[in-house]
């Protein structure tokens, strides 16, 4: 291979990509979806606009699942029962994000975290951003608790938590 | 229906509605760069392979059989056949096949002011005017029957 | 259970943005292992694909659409897909169609072009997420890998500077890769100083978006001793997926991983992966990663990684050389081209064939692994001579 | 090397709308229908799992990342075989045959209800420089119809034929929601889509998964009574670009059965099954099909159709199941699908016309644009 000067293809510069010099074909499409949430996403987002947390139970290995599942992944059974966990957790971890999802970048960083639900069984928990806290204060195992929208605005989403917010300073 | 406890009417049953908007710029590639050109000089251009000697339209870098580059590209003249064609919302798209080049042309058939479509008619590219090309295949406007085909 | 061998390797250079198709991508990489092999197309029983998103490439059922230029036209044809890991999961799904008698000779290609999507190739990644729970937060993939990194950094006391010397090392080596995107000379400040992307995430912590393709040619036992003096064995195939919930799993450590690469051992009766293998390419689209992926496969101690790193153990002229090539934060990062670059490179190592990039010792025995989905999936490919 | 069986099928959803389920639900169902059906713990007694998607089909990325749960696959060996479930099957064939693993589960759905955009996902399909730009689905296979029904001098009622034949069949089918019967003339007045394709040609799509459990020879005796034997598998591809196809002859099925006939010594293919089960989109691909497979010739096919030869009770019933225009297109799952209603018929519980059926074939074609299809023989 390292005989081969060069290997076959040809670079595109920023330039060229820009001002078109090659041929391109334009092709834009919106593909919409509808997915069907099933029993268990249906259950936790309905618990959600009623501003409560909700896990499934497996009554053999006994972990209470968040988010909750119709089954349970380890013991490959049906899971048993809802349970109502707290609106509190910790940080498990957390990042800081400067851009947007297509790479452009953000006016104000937005601080991302993995939180582990209190009452889930050890280390289970959602993904969800902070707020009303400083990036430089953040650390992990921090405590937060749920920032929830009015009940009026709720409409059955992830985002009827406004955020997670350290539960004190 | 998995869960003991789960949906008991329709209106438990949550369905999220989003969408995925997606927009590309498709590069032509190698050789449909070789191919926009042609089209803009008002020239449709197969590709031919060195080792078995077919011509393939769309051309391509490398022939699909032999899997060898291609050695070159030749010019088609725009006359061909409808080998196929299927007609929708009062416009047909056929398939063009041109002598003795392996593949085709899939493209706007103008319908006969008298007559139907039919299989094996002569057809011919009527290209769109120089200034209005852009390197794909709308520069062909559509394919018309010939007279007396 | 037949013997595998591969016998020849080819690639395109990896490019932000290029000219030709996926297909004229796959055609390349493919014809140049299969030179290498001196094969014909005719000598081929089967073709195996990997591509990543079918988002990117921007075509539905993108394997189908790859088919000609990979080879396939009136073959079997496939394509298989683990996410990230796709790149050194195609040569194990060509390797099981050898190994049960089905075929002799496999044609294996990754194929990723990334650049049509707009207005940029990250965009598709928001799609990788749960549509109804994470979805509506706006979440990237950087965001996970950041959480990744930070957990890994906090659990084993992990320091960014420790993190950036990964970078360091693989663009510099990709200095004498011939298809290398982003090699350099940098140091470890440069990366410290980059621009954050989503923190401790920084520009120079991550691989670039890119086109490319590269393949490889896999054969039987009776067949590779017929066309070649110098086969390389598949001796080890492994690989493995965990659970879908990301947030319920302690990113600190791959167990998954560790579960792929001993599924591999076991095959290749590897009891000491830290001694018996000489050298590998693991998969880097971060910096951090290449730590996490050393550990995951049981090279070093878990937390160890950063040591060994600092100690120029991973160095091309080191114990235990990782990412000779440059990897993908050197040479580039066309998802499923980018796992079978580091496959193609094992074999060039093991064969001497890799010129200024050569690893100092001798090498008998290599180890290819990449790494994907909602970093829940490793592959693990053992070659040797 | 060893032999290898499906020991277990199951199965959930098969109807155009399942609101109460979501994909990894319904694949939880299917699973846990095959695992009891093969008496096996997916935790603690499977060495592979592989499963057939395609990402827009899903609307999710990298779909693969959502699967392991629901089958019991998590930290496990997965992989996605991006291809009809069938292929997914060979795939499982060839793990065990190769020593990697005594028991592989192959997993294939559809939740096309979930697509809101079915068009748009199929016009990415298309090659977007050169056939995207005039190609829709629908014209792309009405192309292609017109002309095999021009070469083989077929009127429209012969594929109207095979769409009200299938729909009959399906009637005895308990898991076939789009049966009916239906009368050649309802078919022939149903209304022009792309001429010559009309509305009842064309299959109903259908939410539904298909699961699989293959097992080497020695676990197979071990776990069940009456193993199916995968006697042979073929895989194939004609060119991707439509306007190189010769549209006469489904050049997939041909190379695919061939491979899978050399494999189980299958000399005289028109003799040897009891029944086969292939793909029968739009009506003709059914007949192309059976041309392609050997089982008739483009000379007596047609008269085949007219005197009723492929019926339930004609010498070689074809599609007893219904096929994909009874069952519906579940896409990716459609040959996975049909593994299933062959494996149950084999076993006793299908048409009753078919009790000690021994021998079946069964074919998939991916579906438009494509040109790629797979083949198995099962035997019991």
């Amino acid at each position: 291979m390292e005989s081969k000067k060069t290997l076959p293809g040809t670079p595109i510069a920023g330039a060229e990509w820009d001002n078109e010099v090659y041929s391109f074909r334009k092709h834009s499409v919106q593909l919409r979806y509808a997915w069907d949430a099933g029993s268990a996403v249906s259950g936790f987002l309905e618990g959600l606009k009623e501003g409560r947390i909700l896990g499934r139970r497996c009554n053999r290995c006994m972990r209470v699942l968040v988010p909750p599942r119709a089954f349970c992944e380890r013991c490959f059974r049906s899971t048993d029962e809802w349970v109502e966990v707290k609106d509190t957790g910790k940080i498990n971890t957390y990042s800081v994000s400067y851009v947007n999802n297509d790479a452009s970048r953000r006016d104000k960083p937005l601080i991302v975290a993995v939180i582990e639900i209190d009452e889930a069984s050890p280390g289970m928990g959602f993904l969800h951003v902070l707020g009303e806290v400083e990036p430089s204060k953040v650390h992990v195992d921090m405590k937060v608790k749920a920032v929830w929208k009015p009940r009026d605005e709720r409409v059955g989403a992830i985002t009827d938590i406004k955020y997670f917010k350290p539960l004190e300073v | 229906m998995s869960l003991p406890d789960g949906l008991r009417n329709t209106a438990q049953a949550k369905n999220w509605v989003d969408s995925l908007p997606l927009s590309y710029k498709y590069s032509a590639g190698v050789s449909g760069q070789r191919f926009a050109e042609g089209l803009k000089q008002g020239k449709i251009l197969g590709s031919k392979c060195s080792k078995c000697g077919e011509t393939f339209l769309p051309p391509s870098l490398y022939c699909p059989n032999c899997f060898v580059y291609s050695s070159d590209y030749v010019e088609i003249p725009p006359y061909g056949k409808i080998y196929s064609f299927a007609e929708a919302d009062g416009k047909a798209i056929a398939l063009i096949r041109f002598h003795g080049v392996t593949g085709g042309l899939i493209h706007v058939v103008k319908r006969p002011s008298a007559g139907r479509l039919k299989i094996g008619l002569r057809v011919s590219a009527v290209f769109r005017p120089t200034e209005q090309r852009k390197g794909d295949l709308t520069d062909i406007e559509f394919f018309e029957i010939r007279p007396h085909s | 259970m037949r013997r595998v061998a591969v016998v020849g390797a080819g690639m395109t250079l990896f490019r932000h943005r290029m000219l030709e198709t996926g297909k004229e991508m796959a055609f390349e990489a493919s014809r140049m292992a299969l030179d290498q092999a001196g094969l014909d197309i005719k000598d081929v029983d089967s073709v195996v694909l990997g591509s990543a998103p079918d988002a990117f490439d921007g075509v539905h059922m993108k394997g189908e659409y790859l088919l000609d230029g990979a080879g396939g036209t009136c073959k079997p044809y496939t394509r298989v897909y683990v996410g990230g890991g796709t790149g050194v999961f195609v040569p194990i799904a060509a390797w099981w169609q050898v190994a049960s008698g089905v075929a002799d000779i496999v044609l294996v290609v990754g194929e990723e072009k990334m650049s049509p999507l707009l207005p940029h190739p990250q965009y598709a990644f928001w799609s990788i997420f749960d549509p109804i729970l994470e979805r509506p937060l706006g979440v990237t993939l950087l965001w996970i890998f950041s959480l990744e990194m930070r957990r890994y950094m906090h659990v084993y006391n992990v320091k960014e500077e420790d993190i950036a010397l990964v970078a360091v090392k693989n663009k510099r080596n990709a200095l004498d890769h011939p298809a290398a995107q982003l090699a350099a000379n940098i140091t470890v400040d440069d990366v410290l100083k980059s621009e954050p992307i989503c923190w401790p995430v920084k520009r120079l912590d991550v691989s670039p978006t890119s086109d490319g393709a590269a393949a490889v040619v896999l054969a039987s036992e009776d067949v590779a001793r017929r066309i070649t003096d110098d086969p390389v064995w598949i001796t080890g195939v492994g690989w493995n997926v965990d659970s879908t919930y990301w947030t319920n799993r302690d990113l600190c450590y791959p167990e998954y991983l560790e579960k792929a690469a001993n599924m591999a051992y076991r095959m290749a009766h590897i009891s000491d992966p830290k001694k018996e293998i000489d050298f590998a390419e693991v998969y880097d689209p971060f910096d951090y990663k290449e730590l996490h992926h050393m550990e995951g496969l049981q090279l070093a101690r878990r937390g160890e990684a950063p040591k060994l790193t600092r100690e120029g153990v991973t160095q091309r002229d080191g114990d235990l050389p990782i990412n000779p090539s440059g990897g993908l934060l050197g040479v580039g990062n066309p998802i499923a081209a980018a796992g079978m670059m580091k496959i193609a490179e094992v074999f060039w190592q093991l064969r001497g064939e890799a010129g200024k990039r050569q690893v100092k010792k001798p090498v008998r025995r290599g180890l290819a692994q990449a790494w994907g989905d909602l970093m829940q999936v490793g592959t693990v490919v053992i070659m040797e001579r | 090397m060893t032999k290898v069986a499906i020991i277990g099928v199951g199965y959930s959803g098969y109807a155009p709308l399942t609101p109460h389920m979501s994909f990894k639900e319904m694949m939880f169902e299917a699973a846990k229908r095959a695992y009891t059906d093969a008496g096996i713990n997916p935790r603690t007694d499977v060495g592979s799992f592989i499963c057939c998607e395609e990402d827009l089909w899903e609307g999710i990325s990298i779909t693969d990342e959502y699967v392991p749960d629901q089958l019991g696959g998590a930290q496990r060996a997965v992989c996605t075989v991006s291809d009809d479930g069938l292929v997914g099957l060979i795939n499982g064939y060839m793990q065990i045959k190769s020593g990697l693993a005594d028991v592989v589960v192959v997993e294939s759905h559809s939740k096309l209800s979930n697509v809101l955009s079915q068009g748009d996902v199929s016009s990415m399909s298309f090659e977007p420089y050169y056939e995207r730009p005039f190609l829709t689905v629908e014209t792309a296979v009405a192309l292609e119809m017109r002309r095999y029904m021009f070469d083989r001098e077929l009127g429209d009622d012969i594929p109207a034929m095979v769409v009200a034949k299938n729909k009959k069949n399906g009637l005895g089918n308990p898991r076939a929601p789009y049966s009916a019967i239906l009368s050649m003339d309802e078919v022939l007045s149903s209304p022009m889509v792309c001429e010559p394709l009309r509305k009842a040609h064309i299959p109903e799509p259908a939410d539904g998964c298909a699961v699989t459990v293959l097992a080497s020879e020695e676990k197979a005796r071990i776990l069940v009574d009456q193993p199916v034997w995968i006697r042979g598998v073929g895989w194939f591809s004609d060119t991707p670009w439509v306007s190189q196809r010769d549209f006469s002859k489904a050049v997939y099925a041909e190379g695919s059965s061939k491979m899978a006939y050399k494999m189980a010594g299958v000399n005289t293919p028109a003799k040897h099954f009891d029944f086969v089960e292939v793909d029968d989109s739009y009506g003709y691909k059914e007949l192309q099909h059976l041309e392609a497979l050997g089982v008739y010739t483009k000379e007596n096919i047609k008269r085949a159709v007219e005197v009723s030869e492929t019926d339930l009770r004609g010498p070689l019933p074809v599609n007893p199941s219904g096929g994909k225009i009874s069952l519906g297109d579940m896409v990716e799952a459609n040959g996975l699908v049909r593994v299933v209603e062959a494996v149950l018929t084999l076993r006793g519980q299908g048409p009753r016309s078919l009790r000690g059926a021994k021998h079946a074939l069964v074919q998939s074609w991916r579906g438009p644009p494509t040109a790629s299809g797979s083949t198995v023989i099962l035997e019991v």
